[in-house]
């Protein structure tokens, strides 16, 4: 008897909850549906797949965002770290590493040199998770200061300068840089593969494995996650060390794509990370949320992007379209956790009657 | 101002640091200042005409000798202007105009307006008179962007069988043209001409089109700069148009110099239009630093 | 000391010699011996700040110690000395801890929260298994007597469940030792009852259990040794049945016992606050308080008492304007309060002093004097301008009323202890010169010391026509303070009792209607 | 005997201490050395004059954000709402308010203008209260949203144009906004004294009025302030309103000063406020720190960047350098707290043991 009302309980509050929180899928179909309709050719394979590659950039991005905020924090700097990246890879391609005191000239091989950028994104991740756990500088500021000295230094690699034509040189060795970011797999771009990778891989570990659920256990009670023997400073530097590994990643993709690289790459692109992650339901505070949400939420603003694009609308209704949507997502958050929270109490109060009724 | 002893100062303020068209410029000015025997202080207002107002301060606090400058906003910096010449410190524009007269000694300025006639006819003439064209335009913030866009438009819009199927901002970015130039093309797979109010997002749109494996679409730049030069040696970008900035900073510098010790700087009129030159892919290789060799 | 060995048939398992601990400015222990025997309750008792939870973080492995040792003796009765660098050292010799403070992640579930940082994991830990938590879990909790699905988010549990959550945290380890700091004070009686019963079940596996409780009746029940702290340094140490009540309350405090819980009746005035039909609906249904009525006279004490989520909060804070949905009338005075706005409520006399101090009753970033005052500024305000000097006056008054130890009034309230600080609460609330004074478990998690101050306060306050309303979770203190109380059940009044006529079984009877409770214990 | 302990105690503490908690005014006094002596003309009544202008702007968006921040709240939005305001008031006098459907265009009088803009910069500031204290939105992410709207409204409303030579018509009575930015009073600009006169204003209020003592208490302990009876809601809706009536001002006085309005006016300056509100001693957290701390943090950044730029420093390195201050600024700030902290325990510990050896 009592299994059966509850269920049924659970059925009848479940339907409006699934839709609330099913909200970010349903923002996405609904973008998804509507430039369908208006924008020309939106239906297209090379449309989707384009929409696609545009998304899954700021997918990578969004995924670091997401560890870090579920961790408790927040990441201002990935925008220019992305930036650095960009001209350091450029810098090693046109120019490899100088050591003047030894008067020679190092060039490496591409992979060699993505991996040491993606290296060089993880320990700019790990200054700020030194700043913020073993100087206890709050997550905003420590960020907000790397945001400033990343984008100094990126301009300071070349002198302001763009680093050209990206292709290497098959005497050195370094060519095949500009394969990051046109090359394909089964006919989808790399780029959205290495998202998908990075997804999987993201989701996989905040799920299944006790890295994740402590990431989601520092960023829910930090005091507790410490009482329970969480490395508590280990996890947030993990996050943030993470969050910049994406940054890297995306300075790379994007100085790929362009086969040249720009110091002023990546500007203010960590605002629409840290939207691309709230429009995906993850809670700002911490300890609530998912990589899936992130990604849904870089589909939706990936979308809107080149729909809005395709269909013309100005440059400035973009920016105040961006705005809107974003604060909407976070009042229908706000709101479902709210019905949340009354449904679990109602549950819970059928329970308690129930129980009552039958002792 | 004239009380005070004049120093041996010029105060070279340009837009950016991250454009080599700026960067050229300001090396351009400073080489030859340098030359001329002055001191030279480099300033940058990122096209903020509120951090422009905050480097002339500074100019004149140091009692410069002159101000040579690459305007942020032709609206909204003649005031800042202003209060230089108020305080006696002489200004000399070069390559964006201002729109007020009487403020500047000189204004040394590219023809944006000519450039983009030269840029217009050229695209015009490659695209045969016909097809689906898309213009991508500057930050429309700034007023070049305007003028540019007026430019082609002057030209093109009189062939009715040229169409403009989009125009799109890309804010002078590289990331933000290419991104754009996929979306667009995207829409509209059929186009056969690009035509951009820089150089870079001319590189952006041409990364774009080489990226959706196209080589039959058009690309048309602005500025000059080496980058795109050596793309068209490629064959990846048709044209672009040259802007004389080198010349325009160094004639500012020189004008500058003989306003100094004469007080006047021996022209007529105060502005003066460089033109600017088309560059096609058989001169590209005759131009380095939007210099000619 | 051989027979300290092998006692009773169970067998000294851990002991800690000479510690001392230091903390910057503060010393928390002072050359403390404590021993623990297996398959025994060896209870610790202290007034606040005696230095308990930090002697047992030490036994835990959470703070290092400045001086001293700890050792381990093996089932041969040979000590090992051991040091703990981190929780991960203590819990890899078998020792458990269940803090004083709940240690919950509310976003994930009861699974995931009763196996954090311990999961069950497959493939060198890349793989949760989920399923086998929930199952472990569900297990556990039924042990505890508590029903609850191992999915369901910890947010949603009563904090009496999340109490117990966090007691089959540590049971899920299987310690050898189990340390249990406070784990009764948010427990209901039947619930406390249940952990009594899984206190023995353990003691029969020879599983040492370290007792922390403020609630010295328990200590009597469950105990086998004492251990008492005062000021950082040991006092006593002793088998339970060798030492009295009385003694150990003499022992904590180091002063007369005989003035705590000096209840006593007092002269009732005319009526000053009367409550019609408060009601609060239920998200979903039901009542959280269901018509609700009551009066309190000057200089009277009402006690309230009630289970855990009775609704004893929510009655006080409707009272205060704290609920948008609480409906009833509400008369102060011959006065009628309308509108659900707690400044408005505490301008016409009404004033609360919340349940729990540091979450709802201070601020932590600022001084002694702008914490006491911060209820009562518009008294100290000419204009739009706070006259310094007569605030600092009335500051000085209230410390000196309440005897609250703090060097300065300029000193931050965070660096006061925790008794000092419920008084500053109260003070706080007095200067607003209120007719009623709400009070929330004042006593809760305080020492016995601070609660005679308290109950001090409480009388002298109804002596001088106050009208006071105490909500407290402790039976005794109830029964012992209050002039009538009214007993509520789920949201209902289900008893009121004058003072000669009520007895503590009558209070608990009426406090178990409609729970369903069979005689437990 | 314990006096005198104590007393000691007191003073070896406190020269410590003192200077700890004036190291934003030892950082004010240190920057300003360097640059008086390495920076020609420095010292010169006239640059002393204009960096007192240009930190003076940054003191008035910096107070706004103080109360905002001391309330424990963040505001992303005053530099788009600087931007926005800039934009309206230009509008106001170039087109006056034109009303097509009942075919009329309203000219006002400047101060009118003046007011009607400060008006909307407290409603803008409102619009985030609201979003924050009745939806229940996370104040990051209510003033992101308005970060974009705003911003994509001031590029709107000239469509990206900008609206120049703001002297207004002597015949449409609008005359004189220019007085604003470049007028001088006794020797001062007009800025200076209006940052002067909001200062002694916010500094009284923050100090020595209730309102002011709530707002500590808000940003301290939000649920404890409720229960003492204060008007939460109001409180925090009264600091975003504060904020957005400062940033508006900051929008005139930047529009007034160019004599034209620039839609992008006023792009990431919300960072270099937070910045020179984190310089001054404030903590991100809430309920800590001071108005005069923030002014002193808005002249280190102003003084810096003036310095900076005259003794030719590149761009890139004060870029660089902002970033390392504000870093710097908040690890010493975190050592403070831990002393203060310290020092405050041990006093009080100290006194207990004197009194418990006394009875
Ligand atoms: N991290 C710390 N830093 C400084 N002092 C501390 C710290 N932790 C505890 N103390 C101090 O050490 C003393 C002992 O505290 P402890 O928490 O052990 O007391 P307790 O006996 O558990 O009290 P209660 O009954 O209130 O829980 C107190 O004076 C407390 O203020
Ligand atoms: N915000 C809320 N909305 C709806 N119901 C609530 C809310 N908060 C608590 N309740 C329910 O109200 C009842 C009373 O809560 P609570 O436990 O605070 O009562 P209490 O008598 O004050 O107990 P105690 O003070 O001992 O904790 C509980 O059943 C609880 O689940
Ligand atoms: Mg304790
Ligand atoms: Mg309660």
């Amino acid at each position: 008897m009592a299994t059966k009302t509850d269920s049924k309980m659970g059925t009848g509050v479940s339907l409006g909850m699934v839709l609330l929180k099913l909200r970010s899928l349903i923002a996405l179909l609904a973008v998804f549906l509507v430039f369908a309709f208006i924008a020309p050719n939106f239906l297209t394979i090379g449309n989707l797949v384009s929409m696609a590659k545009h998304s899954a950039i700021w997918a990578i991005l969004a995924m670091g965002m997401t560890y870090v905020i579920l961790g408790g924090g927040i990441d201002l700097s990935v925008g220019s770290i992305a930036g650095l990246a960009g001209m350091l890879a450029g810098g090693l391609i046109v120019q490899g590493l100088r050591l003047p005191m030894f008067g020679i000239v190092i060039y490496f091989h591409t992979p060699m040199i993505i991996l040491i950028i993606l290296l060089v994104g993880v320990l700019l991740g790990a200054f700020n998770g030194f700043l913020i756990t073993k100087l206890g500088v709050a997550p905003f500021i420590a960020t907000l200061g790397l945001l400033y000295m990343a984008r100094g230094f990126a301009m300071l690699r070349s002198g302001g300068m763009t680093f050209p034509n990206l292709v290497g040189d098959p005497a050195l060795g370094n060519t095949g840089f500009p394969i990051l970011g046109a090359g394909t797999f089964l006919g989808l771009p790399l780029v959205v593969w290495i998202a998908i990778v990075i997804a999987v891989v993201a989701a996989y570990v905040s799920r299944k494995t006790p890295m994740g659920r402590h990431v989601y256990a520092v960023g829910g009670n930090e005091d507790a996650a410490l009482l329970t023997g969480i490395r508590v400073n280990r996890v947030k530097m993990g996050t943030y060390m993470f969050a910049g590994f994406t940054a890297a990643l995306t300075g790379l993709v994007l100085a790929s794509q362009l086969v040249a690289s720009h110091p002023a790459t990546g500007e203010s692109y960590e605002l629409t990370a840290i939207a691309a992650v709230v429009l995906g339901g993850t809670s700002l505070s911490g300890g609530r949320g998912s990589v899936g949400g992130s990604i849904v939420g870089a589909l939706i603003l990936g979308v809107l992007n080149d729909g809005l694009v395709m269909v013309g609308v100005s440059s400035f209704w973009q920016t105040a379209i961006k705005g809107m949507v974003v604060v909407m997502a976070v009042i229908i958050d706000q709101y479902q956790l709210r019905k949340q929270n009354e449904a679990a109490l109602k549950q819970q109060t059928t329970a308690d009657a129930t129980e009552a009724a039958v002792s | 101002g004239a009380d005070e002893e004049a120093s041996n100062l010029m105060v070279i303020i340009t837009p950016d640091k991250d454009n080599t068209f700026f960067t050229a410029e300001a090396d351009a000015a400073k080489a030859m200042a340098e030359s001329l025997g002055y001191e030279t202080l480099m300033a940058v207002h990122g096209d903020d005409p509120n951090e422009e107002s905050d480097i002339i301060d500074t100019a004149i606090s140091r009692n410069a000798a002159a101000i040579i400058i690459d305007i942020a906003n032709a609206d909204a910096s003649p005031n800042n202007l202003q209060r230089a010449t108020d305080a006696g410190v002489p200004v000399f524009c070069m390559d964006r105009e201002i729109n007020v007269a009487g403020i500047a000694k000189a204004q040394l300025i590219s023809d944006n307006f000519q450039g983009a006639t030269l840029g217009g006819e050229y695209f015009v003439e490659l695209m045969g008179e016909k097809g689906n064209w898309v213009e991508l335009v500057g930050k429309e913030s700034d007023t070049n962007a305007g003028v540019r866009s007026q430019g082609y438009h002057s030209i093109i819009d009189q062939y009715p069988d040229m169409v403009m199927v989009a125009r799109e901002t890309a804010n002078w970015s590289q990331t933000e043209a290419f991104s754009d130039i996929e979306s667009i093309l995207q829409a509209n797979p059929d186009i056969n001409g690009i035509i951009c109010g820089n150089d870079t997002m001319a590189l952006g749109a041409q990364a774009a089109i080489e990226a959706a494996g196209r080589d039959d679409i058009i690309v048309m730049g602005f500025d000059g700069n080496d980058n795109v030069l050596d793309s068209m040696l490629q064959g990846k970008i048709e044209g672009t148009v040259m802007q004389p900035n080198a010349l325009n900073a160094e004639m500012a510098v020189q004008l500058a110099d003989e306003y100094i010790r004469t007080g006047s700087t021996g022209k007529d009129q105060e502005k003066i239009l460089n033109g600017c030159f088309l560059i096609t892919p058989d001169v590209a290789d005759q131009w380095r630093g939007f210099k000619k060799l | 000391m051989p027979e300290d060995k092998q006692q009773n048939g169970s067998r000294l398992i851990m002991e800690a010699r000479g510690i001392t601990k230091v903390f910057p400015g503060t010393t928390a222990l002072q050359d403390v011996d404590f021993k623990i025997y297996s398959g025994k309750v060896n209870v610790l008792v202290g007034e606040n700040g005696a230095g308990k939870s930090t002697l047992m973080k030490i036994i835990a492995g959470i703070e290092q110690l400045t001086a001293g040792n700890l050792y381990l003796y093996d089932d041969d009765g040979e000590p090992e000395e051991v040091s703990f660098g981190s929780t991960r050292d203590a819990v890899k010799k078998g020792i458990g801890i269940v803090h004083q403070e709940l240690n919950l992640f509310g976003d994930l579930d009861v699974a995931e929260n009763i196996f954090m940082n311990k999961e069950l994991t497959k493939y060198r830990s890349a793989y949760i298994d989920h399923a086998g938590q929930a199952e472990k879990a569900t297990a556990v909790l039924a042990k505890l007597g508590q029903r609850i699905a191992p999915g369901t988010p910890v947010r949603d549990l009563r904090l009496g469940q999340q109490q117990i959550v966090e007691i089959a945290k540590t049971m899920i380890e299987e310690p050898k030792i189990l340390i249990m700091d406070e784990p009764t004070s948010a427990l209901s009686i039947q619930e406390v009852q249940i952990l009594f019963r899984v206190i023995d079940d353990l003691k029969r596996h020879g599983v040492a259990i370290v007792y922390i409780s403020h609630r010295l009746e328990e200590v009597k029940v469950i105990g086998d040794y004492i251990t008492i702290l005062r000021d950082a340094r040991l006092i006593h140490s002793s088998e339970v049945k060798d030492v009295e009540m009385a003694e150990i309350i003499e022992k904590m405090v180091g002063r007369d016992p005989k003035k705590f819980f000096s209840g006593q009746a007092h002269e009732t005035g005319e009526e000053l606050l009367r409550v019609q039909d408060m009601t609060l609906p239920r998200y979903g249904g039901g009542y959280t308080l269901d018509h609700v009525s009551f009066s309190v006279h000057k200089g009277e004490v009402l006690g309230i008492y009630g289970l855990m989520g009775a609704g004893r909060t929510e009655l006080l804070e409707s009272l205060m304007g704290g609920y948008e949905k609480a409906e009833g009338e509400i008369w102060l005075d011959d006065e009628r309060l309308d509108q659900k706005d707690t400044k408005d409520r505490i301008s016409r006399g009404l004033v609360l002093i919340p349940e729990e101090r540091q979450r709802e009753g201070l601020f932590l970033n600022l001084a002694v004097a702008e914490n006491l005052t911060m209820s009562s500024l518009s008294r100290y305000t000419k204009w739009i301008h706070i006259l310094k000097n007569l605030e600092l006056k009335h500051v000085l008054e209230m410390i000196k009323a309440m005897s609250i130890r703090v060097v300065a009034p300029s000193i931050s309230i965070s660096a006061l202890s925790g008794g000092n600080q419920q008084k500053v609460v109260i003070g706080k609330a007095l200067l607003t010169k209120p007719k009623v004074l709400l009070m929330d478990e004042p006593t809760r998690g305080i020492d016995v010391g601070a609660k005679s101050d308290v109950f001090q306060i409480v009388n002298s306050m109804a002596n001088e026509g106050f009208g006071i309303v105490l909500v407290s979770s402790e039976l005794e203190e109830v029964w012992s303070m209050s002039d009538r109380i009214i007993v509520l059940s789920k949201g209902k009044i289900t008893a009121e009792f004058n003072r000669s006529e009520a007895t503590e079984e009558k209070i608990r009877k009426a406090s178990e209607i409609g729970h369903g409770i069979a005689n437990l214990a």
